[in-house]
């Protein structure tokens, strides 16, 4: 069970939060204009990286909010969480 | 390669088996191969089996980073079927249970392939429709796969409670009887030693940490932790790895790696007959030949490279089982442990030519890999060797994601209404 | 005419655990900037402090989340709800009347951390979940809302479809001993 | 009876006032509370406990804790309360405790099996990877039977456990893992600071090596009484937790642990109705390992006869349990530990033939000279003799080989640090050359380990270092630092140091092949050198290969000497072969306890709707539909679901029917951007929707596919009334936040789940506006003033209600919300009211029907995750003009415009008698052997008078007037393509 640290409501059980999969892909603004290879990089391609990875959470059942977090996948230690719109933070390795 | 036989183990009982030498070379890394397999479990394995037996192509190298058969091949719970719902599917799942079914003669190597027959247990009405349908669409496609109702499922499994009171009452269960386990490390140990009878090099304790290409762009060989091996063709056979290991050329792919995690009980007298799946309440267990009931639980919520997972997941999974066999409830937890499934966005594999010329991949099994071993890696070599794919696994490419040409079974099970 | 009681889904009644009739809710969305003048029209300062509550007489406001509150009302009447959005006349909020959404528990006794301690993974001593504290969070599969009403009395709001669950599983940890 | 002969006068931690009966494989034995059954079975003399997995050689009593690998027994309370394969050392002995030995048969004394020991040179390690192939089908008839037959321990319970389980979830500063001398200083040190503490040990008496400390002092008091002092002060303070016969299993990412307590297996008869364990999840600040350390054997031929065992457990059953393992005793010694046992067994009168120390002369030699001892150093040891008890062992010293007469054979090998839960933390180990053991090195969680199980074996050491992993712990937790600690004295009388032996003993006969490794999966010293020759070099190839280390101990005791086996044969050093990761649980853990409360109904909610207990007093029967549970239909007198649906179905389209529409979706959208979020949202265009009117909405997946539907109202210009599907409600919701909070920051719209605030009562049929309108109050519900596809807030018998006129059955339709609280009663008013137009009530499966006679789709029914707009014939609702919506995108894709996708049509049977089965599948009589579709929804139409199907086939809307097959086992069916609209296709009915 994670322990993560919601950036409003601090410390919370994993059970309290859903995971949404790779942070700061941006919805394209106009879809249509993407060619078929750009539409599916954006619905489909993922880094995976092993190591550190920025990724969305969802507080879902706290405070209902989504947030970012960076996560090292090789130990699942948490090195940051912060607000949506927020850029990934600098974190010294 | 020493014949395996009961005559041959007699003769070496006699010797107090002294005689055994090595199932397969420890070689060195030579400089160049014809082919370079990364990945020794036993898709990666088999596949340089076939690439030497099929395709005459007997200069090839697996790449293990670890222990062969230390990924998800010695991790899963070893069940195999085939009565998925696409006919791309069934094709690919079927081909692989028919070269089960004379895997240990075709190795000499028993993989303890066992035909105990495969039940999926339907608990609501929805779940009946999608089962009928899976059975009516394997007929079809003349995979077997029959319909009981929930006296018959506990006729086939005794200890299943069929009792109308619970949460999750059992209505049905589909079974192929075709369906069942084997025994995981005989699998990777028994390619390897084959593939080695044939001159591959099984080179372990070498992990790959680069990919080089030349000026055209197309794939000249691997940096290693052994130095660079050169190879013109690279097939990728790294499950959870897959996105590491292409990421070095640059590959990248719809993938994510999920833990999975599975568990086994304390060994007892054979007393569970077949393989039972609910994947309604996200359980499924069968009784390994060493006595162990080997239970799969769910994969973790998130992306992870730990090999383990949290907890919750193996009490979930537990209290499913307890409800659906009530008599374990006092049956108790010996191992649990974690591997990586990596899963594509339809959670149909990948096997196909990347974009990279001499780059090759198989990926994508998420939690249906061990099951398609033999087929997998036939095709796989297939199409190392002929850069081209099998008709049979044709339709699992790259592409189809950029196309829309989904092969989805998970989404083919739906929600109900 | 009908007699309109407020059926309740709650099976028992105990000391520890008993049922709180008949409450008014109501979701409050809005903006930060917006809190202020919003709390004035409410008469009730809507906490901005993450998961506090504020009381005023029979009204209290939950803080769920940033921009959302869950405001509460000791007893339910029907037009509750649509009298606090004749007060909000003008601003820029959401209000949903929920008054039926939820069925609340009180927890309470020497045994009451303990007992939700069952099903409920937050650390509910009184240093990290002090009087006055409030959250969404889980008990075991039912999302619920827990509110500290007092040192050893909670107020357990949980969704009516989820009440005899919820209240299942309270009465199993009770009965331990 | 028999009685304790082996029972020492006085001492041990026992309590002789009370004697026990119990009974072992039907003989009846006697014992005193607090033995063990390991304990007592040796007080009566019993060391033959058990056969080995393999071979079936006579096994006895090893150990004295979770470490055993031999005493496996069976434990039945009554028919439904039989557990398998629990450790005799570990079972607290209560009256009436009845035991069974596992893995023989018939009898312990006579196995059969036991031949398998004769064969045992043809069926090595591995055997069964090289043989059974031939002739195919004998593996599955033959061979495998046997080999299951032959594998497993103890017998599997056949009853259902009618025991409960308990779980609760804890928070700490400082989890204390063993409460051994390095655990009790550490809880004592840390509790000091104020800091909340749970200090757990899996035995039912907190102390560990302390319990069977004689002979030593500490601050000048008997162990024993500074012990007794400690746990009172621990007892007293109101920040510890103790938590007795409760074992830590395993360590989880971010310090969670999880605890395993037993509560109530050493009562004779537990208080009914209370749970057999809890699982306790702890997750805290910071974690002391004081795990201990485990002694370990000697590899040796002959080395598993019942009597050879453990030095310090023969040592633990004299000093806590007043029990004698033997009268005349040689101790086989790689280490200190087996001095100091020989020292404290003469000193209780028991004979000591020998002291065998395969190491050099030494001071602890010398002095055990003195006392009295014969020492044999330097020693080999070439085998046993016995049947069924040790009687002989052989050793070489100084080239003369000598074999002594005894009736038991104590092994002192050395210890290993108990490194299990560090490793499962992720902890990084490191190789003590001088100690030879694996230490905890770097850690991967906040946790320190502390005492043994990181090498401090001495008692003075493990005290103060248990103190200062306190100290520190609760430092680290947030309590400030105090002064330094007084190191406490200690006067130990036999102390014992580290090192010892690891691998295979020296012997001077090494043909003899029987030198295990691993008792209980029968892996020999030979073994492991057959996997190494066969070249299996990675220690998990050695571990799956033989199978050491993967018995019910997890190698506790084998996993080593292993190692040791392997570096020497591979001419590598031990940390060069590596060490296999270790995994939770610690030691095997109870499913049900893992289970806990989630039990039947209990296994996941059951969500009811305020109309659930009305349809359970009708006799509805219920189908599951996701968490809910739903009535399918509504049987009268000993109807069956055709019928009950027939006769349903008929009522509704003659009359009216009064349907439970409770549990679909329902979100509230409010702000003033709420219409743009519905068209960014929706495939529809939203804008033009009126205030008061309703429109069927429907929403795909980013990839294009069908995810949900439903019908949306207006309340206002800016609020909608969603509506969705009963298990997509929370999807749905979800997506839209997922949307609104980070894609669409720029809306001023908020969303609110009004699902349960509203009971939703459907109304349906020619005659639902008579029924309902004399109860509604403040709405003119005539057809010109509330058209179809109307909505509207009003009060219907008193209460609020939002009324909605629509119709999923293509009657006239009202669906009325109203307070889930006052439910129950409308839905009586109206069920009174309708009775005097023979209202009947309608399930699922009717509703079913109905909507299926209109060709209207269910999502997840006639959809399946592949499906587009286009393909179920919904193209229709998009919204044309719109720029973009949520799968807009996708919809451009090759596939996705393909004209062979498969679209909804209707199916009619050339018979109309025959229903399709839903889910058959579709083929073209010129092509039997490739499916074109199946039969997604299939019923009999009683209004038709026959059967109607709807179905996706490729190419399907060209396919119109086409015939074609439905493959059934039983032959072919002949199906014509129809527009999937069966009944009223003008749809005048919802106007009247």
């Amino acid at each position: 069970m994670l322990i993560i640290p919601c950036p409003y409501c601090g410390e919370r059980p994993e059970l309290e939060f859903s995971y949404g999969g790779q942070a700061h892909i941006d919805r394209p603004l106009a879809p249509s204009d993407l060619s078929d290879e750009e539409w599916n990089s954006y619905l489909y391609v993922r880094a995976n990286p092993k190591g550190r990875h920025a990724e969305r959470w969802r507080h879902i059942h706290g405070c209902a909010r989504f947030f970012n977090a960076v996560r090292d996948t090789r130990t699942d230690h948490i090195l940051a969480t912060y607000k949506v719109g927020e850029p990934e933070p600098e974190i010294p390795a | 390669m020493q014949r395996f036989s009961a005559f041959s183990l007699f003769r070496q009982g006699l010797d107090r088996q002294k005689g055994w030498k090595n199932q397969w070379r420890k070689p060195d890394p030579k400089p160049a191969y014809d082919a370079i397999v990364v990945g020794g479990g036993g898709h990666g394995l088999g596949a340089a089996y076939y690439l030497a037996k099929v395709h005459g192509i007997r200069n090839v190298a697996v790449l293990e980073k670890g222990w062969i058969g230390g990924g998800n091949t010695g991790r899963n719970t070893t069940i195999i079927r085939s009565n998925y719902l696409f006919d791309e599917s069934a094709a690919l799942y079927d081909h692989a249970l028919k070269m089960w079914e004379g895997l240990s003669q075709e190795l000499n190597y028993n993989v303890m392939f066992s035909q105990r027959g495969v039940m999926m247990l339907a608990h609501n009405i929805h779940d009946i429709q999608v089962f009928k349908r899976h059975i009516h669409a394997n007929r079809v496609n003349g995979v077997d796969n029959e319909w009981l109702t929930a006296e018959e499922a506990k006729d086939f499994c005794p200890p299943l409670n069929i009792d109308p009171n619970v949460r999750y009452p059992v209505l049905g269960a589909a079974l192929q009887r075709r369906g069942g386990t084997a025994r995981h490390d005989a699998v990777a140990w028994g390619y390897a030693r084959a593939a080695d009878a044939l001159g591959v090099d099984i080179i372990e304790n070498c992990e790959v940490t680069g990919i080089r290409r030349d000026a055209a762009g197309a794939v000249s060989g691997v940096e290693t932790t052994r130095g660079f091996i050169a190879s013109q063709r690279v097939g990728v056979s790294a499950a959870g790895h897959s996105s590491v290991v292409l990421d070095m050329a640059h590959v990248r792919l719809p993938l994510e790696s999920y833990p999975l995690q599975a568990l086994v009980s304390e060994p007892v007298k054979p007393i569970f007959p077949c393989v039972v799946m609910s994947n309604t309440i996200h359980a499924y267990m069968s009784q390994s030949d060493k006595g162990e009931l080997v239970i799969g639980a769910g994969t973790d919520a998130y992306t992870s490279y730990t090999q383990r997972g949290g907890l919750h997941i193996a009490t979930e999974t537990l209290a499913a089982i307890c409800e659906l066999f009530p008599q374990f409830r006092r049956m108790r937890m010996l191992r649990n442990w974690g591997g990586i499934v990596d899963v594509t966005p339809d959670r149909s594999p990948i096997i196909a030519k990347t974009p990279v010329k001499g780059l090759y991949v198989n990926c994508g099994w998420g939690t249906g890999g061990f099951k398609a071993t033999p087929g997998a890696a036939h095709l796989f070599a297939h199409t190392m060797a002929r850069d081209e794919p099998h008709p049979i696994n044709a339709p699992f490419t790259i592409e189809r994601f950029r196309d829309g040409y989904l092969i989805d079974e998970a989404a083919a099970a739906a929600v109900a209404h | 005419m009908f007699e309109s009681r407020i059926a309740s889904p709650f099976a028992g009644e105990s000391d520890a655990i008993a049922s709180l009739g008949p409450i008014g809710r109501a979701v409050l969305r809005c903006r930060e900037a917006d809190i202020g003048s919003i709390s004035d029209k409410l008469g009730i300062a809507l906490p901005r402090a993450a998961c506090r509550s504020e009381s005023n007489g029979p009204s209290s406001a939950l803080w769920l989340g940033p921009d959302e509150w869950l405001l509460l009302h000791a007893d339910l009447q029907d037009d509750w709800v649509s009298r606090l959005a004749a007060h909000l006349e003008g601003e820029l909020c959401s209000l949903v009347d929920v008054s039926h959404r939820q069925v609340a528990l009180a927890v309470q006794g020497a045994r009451a951390a303990e007992i939700l301690a069952s099903g409920c993974a937050l650390d509910l001593s009184p240093r990290a979940f002090p009087v006055g504290m409030c959250t969404r969070t889980m008990f075991a599969r039912a999302e619920v809302v827990l509110w500290r009403t007092g040192s050893m009395s909670f107020h357990l709001d949980v969704w009516r479809s989820f009440a005899r669950y919820v209240e299942a599983l309270l009465r199993e940890a009770e009965s331990e001993n | 009876m028999t009685t304790g002969h082996f029972r020492t006068p006085s001492g041990g931690r026992i309590d002789r006032s009370r004697p026990l009966r119990f009974s072992f494989d039907g003989r009846s034995y006697s014992g005193f509370e607090g033995d063990t059954v390991a304990s007592a079975l040796l007080a009566n003399g019993v060391h033959l406990v058990g056969r080995s997995f393999k071979y079936h050689r006579p096994r006895g009593i090893m150990g004295a804790g979770p470490d055993e690998p031999n005493a496996l027994i069976g434990v039945r309370r009554d028919q439904g309360r039989y557990t398998p394969n629990l450790l005799a050392t570990q079972t607290e002995l209560y009256d009436g405790l009845d035991a069974v030995s596992q893995n023989r048969h018939p009898s312990l004394e006579k196995d059969r099996m036991a031949v398998n020991d004769r064969f045992s040179r043809f069926i090595p390690a591995g055997f069964y990877y090289k043989t059974f192939m031939w002739p195919r089908k004998a593996w599955d008839r033959l061979f495998e039977p046997r080999i299951r037959a032959a594998a497993g321990l103890g017998i599997a319970p056949s009853e259902s456990d009618p025991d409960s389980y308990a779980q609760r979830y804890a928070h700490c500063d400082v989890l204390v893992i063993g409460a051994g001398p390095a655990g009790l200083t550490a809880a004592m040190e840390a509790a000091k600071s104020g800091a909340q503490i749970i200090l757990c040990d899996d035995r039912a008496a907190m102390g560990g090596s302390l319990l069977a400390a004689n002979q030593v002092t500490i601050d000048g008091a008997p162990a024993a009484r500074w012990l007794a002092g400690m746990l009172d002060s621990l007892a007293g303070m109101a920040n510890v937790t103790l938590l007795p016969r409760t074992s830590a299993f395993g360590y989880y990412p971010h310090n969670w642990i999880g605890l395993a307590q037993k509560l109530t297996d050493h009562l004779a008869d537990a208080a009914p109705g209370q749970p057999r364990e809890r699982l306790w999840q702890v997750r805290a600040k910071q974690v002391v390992i004081a795990a201990g350390a485990i002694e370990r054997p000697l590899v040796f031929p002959d080395n598993d006869r019942p009597g050879i065992m453990l030095a310090d457990a023969a040592r633990t059953y004299l000093q806590q349990y007043g029990v004698e393992v033997g009268r005349k005793v040689v101790i086989v010694a790689a280490h200190d530990n087996g001095y100091r046992t020989a020292h404290e067994l003469k000193d209780a009168g028991i004979d000591i033939a020998a002291i065998a120390d395969i190491r050099g002369d030494s001071p602890v030699a010398a002095r055990a000279r003195q006392a009295g001892l014969r020492v044999l150093t330097n020693a080999a040891i070439d085998g046993t003799t016995g049947k069924l008890r040790v009687a002989s062992i052989t050793l070489t010293s100084g080239g003369k080989r000598e074999t002594f007469a005894c009736d038991a054979v104590l092994m002192a090998g050395g210890f290993t640090p108990s490194v299990h839960l560090f490793s499962q933390s992720r902890g990084k180990l490191m190789w003590n050359e001088d100690l030879q053991a694996y230490l905890p090195d770097q850690s991967a969680e906040a946790e320190r380990s502390a005492g043994a199980c990181r090498g401090h074996f001495a008692l003075d050491e493990a005290l103060a270092d248990g103190a200062e992993a306190g100290r520190s712990a609760a430092e680290a937790a947030g309590y400030p630092f105090r002064p330094a600690i007084i190191p406490l004295a200690c006067a130990v009388a036999h102390p014992v140091g580290g090192g010892g032996h690891i691998g295979a003993a020296p012997t001077s006969d090494p043909s003899r092949p029987k030198a295990f490794v691993d008792w209980q999966n029968d892996v020999t010293a030979a073994d492991i050198l057959l996997a190494a020759r066969e070249g299996f070099l990675s220690i998990e190839h050695v571990k799956r290969y033989t199978t050491t280390g993967m018995a019910t101990d997890q190698g506790k005791l084998s996993n080593i000497n292993a190692l040791g086996i392997v570096a020497e044969a591979t001419g590598r050093t031990i940390p060069e072969v590596g060490l296999t990761t270790f995994r939770a649980p610690y030691t095997p853990i109870s499913f049900g306890t893992l289970a806990g409360r989630a039990r039947r109904d209990l296994l996941d909610p059951a969500r009811i709707t305020a109309i659930n207990d009305w349809a359970i007093e009708q006799g509805a029967v219920f189908e599951d539909v996701g968490n809910w549970k739903r009535a399918h239909f509504f049987p009268k007198n000993g109807e069956d679901l055709h019928a009950s649906v027939a006769r349903e179905c008929l009522a509704v389209r003659e009359s009216v029917g009064i349907f439970d529409a409770s549990t679909l979706g329902k979100i509230e959208i409010v702000g003033p951007d709420a219409a743009e979020f519905m068209n960014r949202f929706y495939v529809n265009a939203w804008t033009k929707l009126g205030v008061g009117k309703c429109r069927y909405g429907v929403l795909l997946r980013e990839d294009g596919f069908v995810l949900d539907d439903g019908v949306v109202g207006r309340l206002a210009p800016d609020r909608f009334h969603v509506t969705t599907t009963t298990s997509g409600a929370a999807r749905v919701l979800g997506m839209m936040e997922d949307y609104l909070q980070t894609e669409w920051s720029d809306l001023d719209v908020w969303l609110t789940s009004t699902t349960e605030q509203w009971s939703v009562i459907a109304v349906q049929g020619p005659k639902a506006r008579e029924v309902i309108e004399p109860l509604v109050q403040g709405l003119d519900l005539s057809p010109d003033a509330f058209p179809h596809m109307s909505i509207a807030d009003a009060r219907i018998c008193g209460v609020p209600m939002r009324l909605m006129r629509v119709s999923f059955t293509g009657e006239l339709g009202f669906e009325v919300n109203v307070p889930s609280g006052y439910g129950a009663m409308v839905w009586q008013a109206i069920w009174e009211r309708g009775q005097a137009h023979d209202m009947v009530a309608y399930g699922t499966e009717t509703m079913h029907v109905l909507r299926a006679e209109k060709g209207f789709i269910i999502i997840g029914q006639e959809t399946d995750g592949t499906v587009t707009p286009d393909d179920a014939g919904l193209a229709w609702a998009i919204g044309k003009a719109k720029p973009d919506f949520v799968g807009k995108r996708s919809l451009a894709r090759p596939a996705m415009t393909d004209p062979d996708r498969k679209q909804l049509v209707g199916l009619l049977t050339r018979d109309p008698r025959i229903v399709l089965e839903e889910g058959a599948q579709i083929v073209a009589p010129a092509a039997e052997d490739r499916s074109i579709g199946h039969v997604t929804s299939a019923y009999h139409s009683s209004v038709l008078g026959k059967s109607i199907a709807l179905a996706m086939v490729r190419a399907g809307r060209a396919r119109l007037g086409e015939r074609l097959e439905v493959p059934m086992p039983g032959g072919s069916i002949a199906v014509d393509v129809v527009a999937p609209v069966f009944f009223d296709p003008k749809g005048d009915r919802v106007n009247v």
